[in-house]
């Protein structure tokens, strides 16, 4: 039993943690650390940089042009990522459409899609959830109707995160009605957003942003060499993209960075008041939120050593997903609190980069929290809620 | 004993019930939460001729003589409606020290014109390193002949930006957190050297920091005795916390009714959520906090407004309670709203920001638990 | 509104108090300071005691000789009785048989049966749970079939408290198989406990004390009259005496009794150590709990309000009964905490008042902390288990 | 990385299961918990014979210098099989003492029948008034020529009333909670002078309640440097809470088993009640809150046995842990089980009483968790 990173894990991980000390563009760690929101082309940029630096894949398979990393260098260089105040991932393409591309798609769509998504060319978008469909994703009301050599696709999907910067969405959609059961008949679909008869109309969260979208298509016409695999398959298609996804589902490495901002926080003092350090009660709560993390960690490094050793992560990684997102919202918590009446203020734009620093209401990281606890409620919502992780967990794991 | 409501306060809760229904449905609310001021004057106007911002003055200061439990009931009202006229600010914040410390001419100067809805006021007590500490005052006046001069800064006044007077906390005399040595004074908002900058705040009100540049008032400005202002706050502060708490148990009351209706409405897997127990038994939890929680509300209304020696420690029990238990039934009823429950165009999440900006106000629920452990 | 007691009701608050400072025995309330479980004759002493006060019915109406309080004034008594350091009342006759009697029973049923629960001379005991009918209650299967003039009974009931010192017992058995609905065929039945055929078995609670048993019924003839109110009827019967039971259910009266002393307790130094009072962790979580405890406090009340009002106390009364017991546990736990290694010593002899006080382990009353933290975990599984209750609520009040 | 055992883990691990499977099933267990002794006298004689005893030693110290992560998959099967035989006392307390502060002579009188199984022993470091602050000792040691007089009161001694060899800290300078100033001794239990009055605790296990009254030992009792007797008891309160956390581990595993599978057994209402989704969704959590328990543990020990500068934060992390989540758990099991939970009869009580017992020693929760905010 060895609980260590080995020798040349930790080379690994210095060789990452130089990359992004020399190559994350400054203006964008800054807006990291203001709080300011990063655009579409922020994104674009880092996964550019990725892309030239060869780790554009970095959990991908070499032989589609990824790095090939082990699920230990995974964990490594998103625990890095964070640490480092970089952007996050687009997921949409990297983690969630391609695996399904390159797992299930022909020959003619890894050329075709692959490519693009390591290069950062190509925006995706998913669409999955509809207005009625929610943690009862397979009762999705979406059709698609072969007509000659296009599928006529209706419906409405909702809650697509950045669909407004999207140039292709991949949509879940039901080909055949007349099923055993209702995951069947559902197939996997790409399409154009350009393509006529598809709207994005806005959806704006509780503190105010503008992240996600309802997309509405009307008698869109995809070509039938859009449809991924099987028809009628997509359902599986589906879940094993959710598998994918649940590498890094504890989002422990953006949790560790963000808890230490706040112990760096807390010892600040202001104005000559006393820092928050030496208020005991709120240590405690401190305390006990990083333990819970420490746990959630090294509950990741067992799933992620099964994984190394050869198992595929169970359903029992459910419980990072469930658990991941408390920690993170207790993190939330724990900086709404810290805030004191300066968590009131709603003032968004002060966060760019723009506005005048000595105009700005509230003082450090602070000044977001109200906005990060409320949009974050959305963590132990969407992916899957974590009622939705319980039950799974019940059935799968315990057997219930 | 008797808990039900008497014929003044079911006249209120009555009346504020049809104000709701009949001119204040969401929409409407939003708008107004979006406007400049953040509120609409209009309705303000209309609160004053209901006789509603006389409710906990004097008569012989122009009010009604209302009692706390009137109060009490008139917030769970704007709770449940989720009102966002200044009545905080300037009936209990700024009135309340008025109506304790000013003398006759600077109640009629000032309280008179709050009470008839035609003047707005704030109270500045708050500053950027204070947190809740109300002792913790860093701007200074200094006596200069007959008058005084102020410097210093004031963070999240509420209704600062709206205000046309402000009610300041200063330091006459003593260290940056001494209990001594805290002096009010009445402002007028636009006096020279003074900067207010105004936002709106996460729950839809509006609050302003002010920064305080030599600012010279009258020796007429002051309220109540010098170096005697923190006993005056303390008592408004328990006013505020009290009025708070009620509106977060209207406001609670509200979210766990309409997380009820929602499941019952919400069809998964061909059947309505609320036939989960797992969800069954966390809305019977939300159900049970708000009733503990209104009951709580009960008793430390009625031992402040006995002015019983324990009334500190119930204030900061409910205070405790509220942001406990409302930061649970808050987040128990977004969880439940699923998607919608995060979507700004659904009112449950701006009962949401309301029930946790509630928490932050006046000391949190940790702040008063360390009261109270002690 | 007005949430004070009248001045009549605080001169009754003054008799009640002066009655028990004066009345109480004072080896009773030695035993209970010590932690001394009380025997039989203790319990029969202190109801005897209050007969002749004529309190001996304090929960029951004028006619059936009790005293016809109004609900505030019950709610007095028990507060002060708990104060008093007094034992409870035995509720299986005064608040559980009792009232099914005088309420369902005809009027030979209620002068045989009800002067002897008044004045303390028949002691019953509770025939509901079977071994396998816990929260399903209606799946019991004790059966009482009619032969002659007598039923005759087979079954075994379970978790039967104080079982061992009953006379007589009050059981529901299935008098019909033949049913629409399982709560119908149900019968309430009285049976003299020295009937032959009727075995008591000791059940030794996980604290190792004996306080409850199971009773077996193999072919225990009972005579038909001894049938309460009609037959198939029992179900409903039972039912209107757990609403009797509800009242009191939050056991408020008891836990800020026992708050105190906790909070007495934390004043003391031992040998030159600091109190625990000085503990502010220890002291946020008491604070807490006082909180709870008010908040419990109040809502009984404005339940007694309402009975006072006219109005029966309805199912949402249930959450009395979950909170109440939560809150009890919460200070069983405060009490274990208080108690540090001593809450380890398992001397349950130590606690009776023979045992030489300077042979006893651990000081106080902390010294019994984990026996009635363990003992009282049943608190949150008798008497409807709080998951039963939370069905309750969620059916009948919230309409789920 | 790895977090599969290696072979000596895997072997010590099937080897404990066989014995528990074939030797120690529940009854047996109550049996010797319910003896004189509180444990089988045979089960410690195999126990050595099986080399288990000799772990944590080294091999000069007639040990086989096992690791602390072998120590836990030990203690953790230990914890699955209920075991009462006394491991803590003797090998990890007594043996932990010994292990670093005994002279060659005193572990070839001491230190190998313990390891033996030859002789029983106890450290003795509580008092009436110390809870759980290893430095308040108020039992004086006072040289007395070539002799130390030993005075005072030691409580809650874990396997005292067996022990032939007592190890006591005993304060032989400074006030009675200074950090310096506290010598250990190796005492023989039968000395004159000493009272014992043994008892069971509520786990099955067996303490005692020692009075030390003007009793003389030799120079040659004294363990380690004078006055620096701290450091070692800070030492082996770590290995001792790595022990029962692990312990604990192994407990809360079992418990979540033995739910599970009496809810798919429990029928009501026509149905298991492993069927009711309020009841899932705790049993979720209780297995979420095993796994996580563990992996935790893995890092503390890991941590620890490296000797890392975050040791103690580790050691404290891990006693919080298990102390707030082993409550949670042992109080889900108890109350899923119903009242077969309460029983007596029925293991599951004693697992929870081990539990609850792990929480009360060697700094509770809250303990820990003050020391992690400092």
């Amino acid at each position: 039993m060895d609980v260590t990173f080995s020798d040349k894990d930790i080379e690994f991980r210095e060789e990452v943690r130089a990359f992004f000390r020399d190559k994350l563009p400054q203006d964008i760690a800054a807006k990291q650390i203001r709080g300011e929101p990063l655009e579409k082309d922020d994104f674009i940029r880092f996964q550019k940089l990725l892309f030239e630096h060869g780790w554009g894949g970095y959990n991908w398979p070499v032989e589609f042009g990824g790095t090939g990393w082990s699920a230990v260098q995974k964990y490594i260089f998103e625990t890095e990522m964070a640490a480092a105040n970089a952007p996050g991932i687009i997921a949409f393409g990297l983690k969630m459409v391609g695996p399904v591309i390159y797992t299930f798609g022909n020959d003619e769509q890894k050329q075709r899609f692959l490519p693009d998504i390591l290069e950062g060319n190509v925006w995706w978008c998913q669409g999955y959830s509809e207005p009625g469909s929610g943690s009862d994703l397979a009762s999705l009301r979406t059709r698609a109707e072969l007509v000659g050599d296009h599928y006529i696709v209706n419906g409405t999907k909702s809650w697509t995160t950045l669909g407004q910067y999207a140039d292709w969405i991949f949509i879940l959609a039901r080909t055949n009605t007349d099923v055993a059961r209702r995951q069947e008949g559902i197939s996997f679909l790409l399409a154009d957003m350009s393509t006529p008869g598809i709207t994005v109309t806005p959806v704006i969260t509780i503190e105010g942003e503008h992240e996600v979208n309802e997309v509405h298509f009307e008698d869109v016409k995809v070509p039938a060499e859009n449809l991924v695999g099987e028809e009628g398959k997509g359902w599986t298609y589906g879940k094993v993209l959710l598998q994918h996804e649940r590498t890094n589902l504890a989002g422990v490495g953006r949790s560790k960075h963000r808890l230490r901002n706040l112990q760096a926080q807390t010892g600040r003092a202001v104005r000559g008041a006393r820092p928050l350090a030496e208020d005991h009660s709120f240590m405690r709560k401190v305390a006990a939120v990083a333990v819970e993390l420490k746990a959630l960690e090294y509950t990741e490094l067992r799933t992620l050593a099964a994984v190394a050793a050869g198992n595929a992560p169970g359903p029992e990684s459910s419980i990072l997903k469930f658990r991941g997102t408390e920690v993170e919202q207790a993190i939330d918590t724990l900086f709404l609190e810290a805030a004191g009446y300066y968590a009131l203020p709603y003032v968004p734009e002060q966060f760019t980069l723009e506005f005048p620093e000595e105009d700005r209401v509230g003082e450090g990281p602070e000044a977001r929290s109200s906005l990060q606890y409320f949009n974050n409620r959305k963590a132990s919502i969407y992916g899957g809620s974590n009622e939705i992780q319980k039950n799974i967990v019940a059935k799968h794991v315990l057997g219930l | 004993m008797d808990f039900s409501l008497n014929e003044m306060q079911a006249m209120l809760v009555d009346s504020i019930e049809k104000f709701v229904a009949n001119d204040y449905d969401f929409e409407t609310r939003q708008t107004y939460a979006g406007s400049e001021q953040g509120f609409s004057p209009e309705v303000w106007k209309t609160f004053a001729e209901l006789g509603w911002t006389a409710i906990p003055f004097s008569e012989e200061d122009g009010g009604i003589g209302g009692t706390p439990l009137d109060l009490m009931v008139v917030m769970q009202q704007f709770g449940r409606g989720l009102v966002v006229e200044p009545y905080l600010a300037n009936i209990i914040l700024a009135g309340g020290v008025l109506r304790r410390a000013a003398s006759d001419e600077q109640k009629e100067s000032w309280l008179q014109p709050i009470i008839a809805g035609e003047r707005q006021a704030a109270l500045a007590f708050v500053e950027p390193q204070s947190r809740y500490d109300i002792a913790d005052v860093a701007l200074t006046a200094t006596a200069d002949g007959d008058h005084w001069v102020l410097n210093g800064k004031k963070g999240v006044v509420l209704n600062g930006g709206n205000a046309d007077l402000l009610v300041v906390s200063a330091r006459t005399a003593g260290d940056q957190t001494d209990a001594g040595g805290i002096t009010l004074f009445a402002v007028a908002a636009d006096a020279d050297g003074i900067t207010r900058k105004s936002y709106p705040t996460v729950d839809g009100h509006q609050a302003a920091e002010i920064e305080f540049k030599d600012v010279k008032v009258d020796g007429d400005a002051l309220l109540g005795e010098i170096g005697q202002g923190l006993t005056v706050l303390d008592a408004v502060m328990g006013d505020a916390v009290l009025a708070v708490c009620a509106e977060a148990v209207g406001i609670m009351q509200v979210m766990t009714e309409k997380t009820i209706e929602y499941t019952k409405d919400r069809v998964q897997f061909g059947v309505p959520i609320s036939s989960f127990q797992a969800l069954q038994h966390r809305m019977v939890d939300m159900f049970t906090d708000c009733e503990l929680s209104y009951s709580l509300l009960l008793w430390a209304t009625m031992l402040a407004s006995e002015g019983d020696e324990k009334a500190d420690r119930a204030i900061s029990s409910i205070k405790y309670q509220i942001g406990e238990i409302g930061r649970k039934v808050g987040q128990e009823a977004v969880q439940l709203h699923g998607g919608m429950g995060v979507s700004w165009e659904l009112d449950i999440a701006h009962y949401f920001k309301r029930l946790t900006a509630i928490d932050q106000m006046f000391g949190n629920a940790d702040w008063h638990l360390d009261k109270l452990a002690c």
